[in-house]
């Protein structure tokens, strides 16, 4: 048995863990973070999955937000937003979103993104337009529920060098097909992001609620990863809804370590994650 | 060219807004600073049928849309951030009442870009590829107009073409301005600079007048020159409910409350009636925000960013005299015309 | 990532640049702010076959030139404005010793800007027409692929396609940085933003090291931040004998006999036998230009732009302090290695 | 006799100018300038006519320079340049020259460029590039004398509203053709700048040390529309390199007023003008 299996073996017979599902996913997402990495951040989740990747084994990653705030450390609670005074109060730097997005983003510069979906497909495609309920056809019409639009999160997805997405882990949003395409995944699977050129490498992971999906080399379909301690294949295949595939290597991750967990709660100051499980 | 362009908030808008007019809001990012007190004022002047252009969805846009005065909008987010959708501009996208023409962030930047340099396209590496390229709401029946493919002469790769963006007139928050129309921005310009020189028009709304001196200590800050600036107007907490970094936080009740009430027709008639018709001038705007709340929001970890500024902010009733020595200026030239 | 980036000139001279780069220059205008002494060190350091990419000719070109270490030059302006024509560069072009491709100033930024976005070609209203799209320096037998013509997908009509350029090693002039990278310049940027993301490996050249604090008071201000950086450089008078803007004055007479001497072969000899070979470290290099005309030069009547930064510049001790524990740093990251 | 022509004509018998040729010429290129217009200037004379224009009858000027240097007056003499301290100590914006140049000049927004020439055509085309004596020929050769470059006097010859060109009044300036068109006049004459949709107008004067030239309204051929006092219709055809045709109303050009001469030595202040004749 080799140690990080070991790891694994240990952290599966761990009793409940001690923290909630919310926290379990930020922690996951954060641990995609490396030291050093040029790494951008949306509002909410991903800017706590960010920040705990710094305040814990990513000291000097090199954070940024699509409004251009560099160097800044959110303080006295989540910003609710990119240019919340929270996250205002201590950045070195002011610019642009086409100094963020454009010149280090979309550029292929960023390392890694951060970025949400309302629904996620097979091929990593993110939705955060609107849920229409069936196919558009060919005449666009509003959709039944209008979401966020893309934002910055199609830069993101189109130019970093790899996009961390994370969602909540319910049937409706792990669908077969995105109703509308905001943020690129792999659009149809195999090599269809050459056809555009993009310069960033697409989603290298879905953390979700329940546990981590990763493409297939080659197919570019996501497949099942890694689950939490909490759930399971099981909770996880009912929660996709597409014939998800479990990887050769699947295994259960590690809950976070008593130093994750501290980290996470200096950053989640105000509690925001252990409110929602 | 006159050197005071001071104007009074009803006067401004009356002078440069009309009906129809594409009208773009220069903000920092949904919840930052904007001139929401803009679109308040366009509302209580009647304004509609407008072309918003907003690189983000903010309160302001949530409230004109939820109001009935804008037919179309592009943008690149449409949420409120933190403070979830922004139901004013989602009821009229659902409803079909609004077309809305969507784009990434970058991609807003950019066609601002574009229409500053006056370039007739804009290349894109982003957009492409997904159903913002494919799917238009401006013309539902095809989009293939929206982000056409061009060729790069030099490895012959496809790529998109974005159109560039003119608005007719922009209303721009910033932070400092003198009365020739310098300005300084603290916090994120956004986009703030490409679209203070792609507008036809540019108003700005500052929280503060300083004198010309502050410019010419900090020239490196003054990202918009008064030479591409009509109008300046002096309009305290003109961001509220939303913030403006160094000098005031935002307003997280009145953030909620206005979203809730924007979610229905009778809400949205019970905040125009409340926060839109109901007051008079700048005392009785202020005291719809209320002077504690003001203390406090006043009191946020920004505030030091505005320190080097204060010694050249010039009191109300200096700013109020050279409103008005404009406004006499005007009323003379009017006549002499 | 290393907080701590200072290095001596030396050192990062020798760490990232190298015979053949494409190496660019980021300055003020031609007789601006522009680390003529990092051209020096390349000299001193015996660098050669350089692919100069200066916006705008400097004093720097001007010696790289007439010292015979660039072999290829991309340029917007090639003079030395007030003082005349750049008789170093001038002397290796008509020679054919180097070949130089010619472009306008606006070019020059949109080329960088191309380069700091990642575009395939930036569009060009400007230069066609022109013999600048006709005739190259680098492909004289046919400029067809300098500025090539592409078709506007919206109106059909025709413009131009300039290169985007990615410099391998961009040497910029700033005003103040911390250690980190954060910087400040005072007087125009020219293309020194763009630049500082188009190029692949940035290194500054500040005349103050000052604490961060500084960047957190003025966060507007700081246009390149360090996170685009790898080096920074304490060399006061880099500019020398050009201005650099809230700093310090141009030195008129240097350089009217810098343009002088390097007019001829003997002249650019014995200016590199005394203003280049001959300083062994900064004191000395200090030495040349003279305590007395420091001290007018300091006091030129752009000096008060720097008042609101004094507080946080680090003594020379200081500096000298954490530019030796960084050296102390990598040496051991090395023997680790 | 209309009261214009009277002026011109007591004007022509006012005895020799109290002026150098330099300052004639400085000043005649400011009035080309109106009050309340966007303006470029480079450096040099072209610098001086402008700052001339703005403290004679042009108050309102908008002037700035390509380095995005806006809303200074030089102090303490001519600038050598565009960053000069002389010009930075007193600006109340600095930006850049993607600004400057492409924001408010090759977009089409500034009112009037003033630019200086090494040579210059009957179709007002410039050539500050270099001197070849000779058709450069199929294959680009090195210049006999290497001159600046454009710089960023092709941008504002491309989308300035109307440019006025400064140029000494040499036959060897004023050549049937350039060698190198390094900023555009009228091309190949006519309508030639439509083919490359050009949003500026073109130049609209060639200021010289003896007079002014205008392009002919249908063929843009420049010919002589007025003379300085100290100068003569035959002075300048035999300084001009090519046949000139002499403008049906071209007119001797009024001296330098009093005003005009004390508002342009204070421009002047360390008398660059006065020591050139």
């Amino acid at each position: 048995m080799s140690a990080s299996a070991e790891i694994i073996a240990r952290r599966a017979e761990t009793p409940p863990l001690p923290c909630t599902r919310q926290e379990m996913m930020a922690v996951a997402a954060g641990r995609e973070i490396r030291d050093g990495e040029l790494a951008i951040f949306g509002v909410g989740l991903s800017m706590l999955a960010g920040y705990f990747a710094q305040a814990c084994h990513a000291p000097n990653v090199r954070a940024m937000t699509e409004g251009g705030v560099y160097g800044s450390t959110p303080i006295g609670g989540l910003p609710w937003g990119i240019e919340c005074n929270r996250i205002s109060a201590n950045a070195v730097s002011f610019t642009s979103a086409l100094d963020a997005l454009g010149c280090l983003v979309a550029s292929g510069r960023c390392d890694v993104g951060l970025i949400g979906a309302a629904q996620v497909d097979k091929f990593g495609n993110v939705n955060t337009t609107g849920i229409w309920g069936r196919a558009i056809g060919n005449e666009y019409t509003p959709p039944k529920t209008r979401l966020t639009g893309a934002g910055g999160a199609n830069d993101i997805a189109s130019g970093a060098k790899r996009v961390v997405i994370m969602v909540s882990h319910e049937k409706k949003r792990f669908v077969e097909q995105v109703d509308y395409i905001s943020s690129p995944g792999y659009l149809d699977g195999g090599d269809a992001r050459e056809r555009y050129g993009f310069v960033g490498g697409g989603p290298s992971a879905i953390v979700t609620t329940l546990g981590i999906l990763r493409p297939h080399p080659e197919t570019k379909e996501f497949e099942l990863a890694g689950w939490f301690p909490f759930a399971s294949i099981d909770e996880v295949l009912a929660s996709t809804g597409w014939a998800l595939k479990v990887a050769p290597d699947a295994h259960v991750l590690p809950a976070p370590s008593t130093e994750e967990l501290a980290a996470l709660r200096r950053v989640d100051e105000t509690g925001m994650l252990r409110r929602q499980t | 060219m006159r050197l005071n362009k001071l104007l009074s908030l009803p006067e401004a808008a009356r002078r440069y807004a009309a009906d129809g007019i594409q009208y773009a809001s220069g903000a920092g990012l949904p919840v930052g600073a904007d001139a929401v007190a803009f679109g308040r004022e366009l509302l209580r002047q009647g304004r509609k049928n407008l072309h918003g252009v907003f690189h983000c969805n903010t309160q302001q846009l949530n409230l004109l849309a939820a109001a009935g005065a804008v037919d179309k909008a592009e943008c690149g987010f449409t949420g409120l951030e933190g403070f979830g959708f922004a139901n004013g501009l989602r009821r009229a996208v659902e409803r079909g009442t609004l077309a809305l023409e969507d784009y990434s962030n970058l991609a807003m930047a950019l066609r601002l870009l574009g229409g500053a340099l006056n370039w007739p396209f804009v290349p894109a590496t982003v957009n492409i590829g997904s159903d913002i390229a494919r799917r238009s709401g401006f013309a539902p029946q095809g989009a293939a107009g929206k982000i056409p493919q061009i060729t790069d002469p030099f490895s012959g790769r496809t790529l998109g073409a974005f159109s560039p963006l003119a608005p007719d007139l922009a209303a721009i928050h910033v932070t400092l301005a003198d009365v020739e129309g310098n300005a300084i921005m603290i916090g994120t310009e956004w986009s703030r600079f490409e679209l203070s020189r792609a507008a036809k028009k540019v108003v700005l709304i500052a929280d503060h007048i300083v004198d010309t001196a502050c410019m010419r200590q900090y020239p490196n800050l003054v990202r918009i020159p008064g030479i591409v600036v009509e109008a300046v107007v002096w309009w305290p907490y003109s961001a509220w409910p939303q913030a403006s970094p160094g000098v005031h936080d935002a307003d997280e009740a009145h953030m909620r409350l206005m979203n809730e009430w924007l979610a229905s027709e009778e809400g949205t008639a019970r905040y125009l009636e409340q926060f839109v018709h109901d007051y008079t001038d700048l005392d009785d705007y202020l005291a719809l925000i209320g002077p504690e709340l003001i203390e406090r929001l006043d009191n946020g970890p920004t505030r030091f960013l505005l320190d080097p500024y204060r010694q050249w902010i010039k009191p109300r009733a200096e700013v109020e005299a050279l409103l008005a020595a404009n406004a006499k200026h005007g009323a003379q030239e009017r006549k002499a015309a």
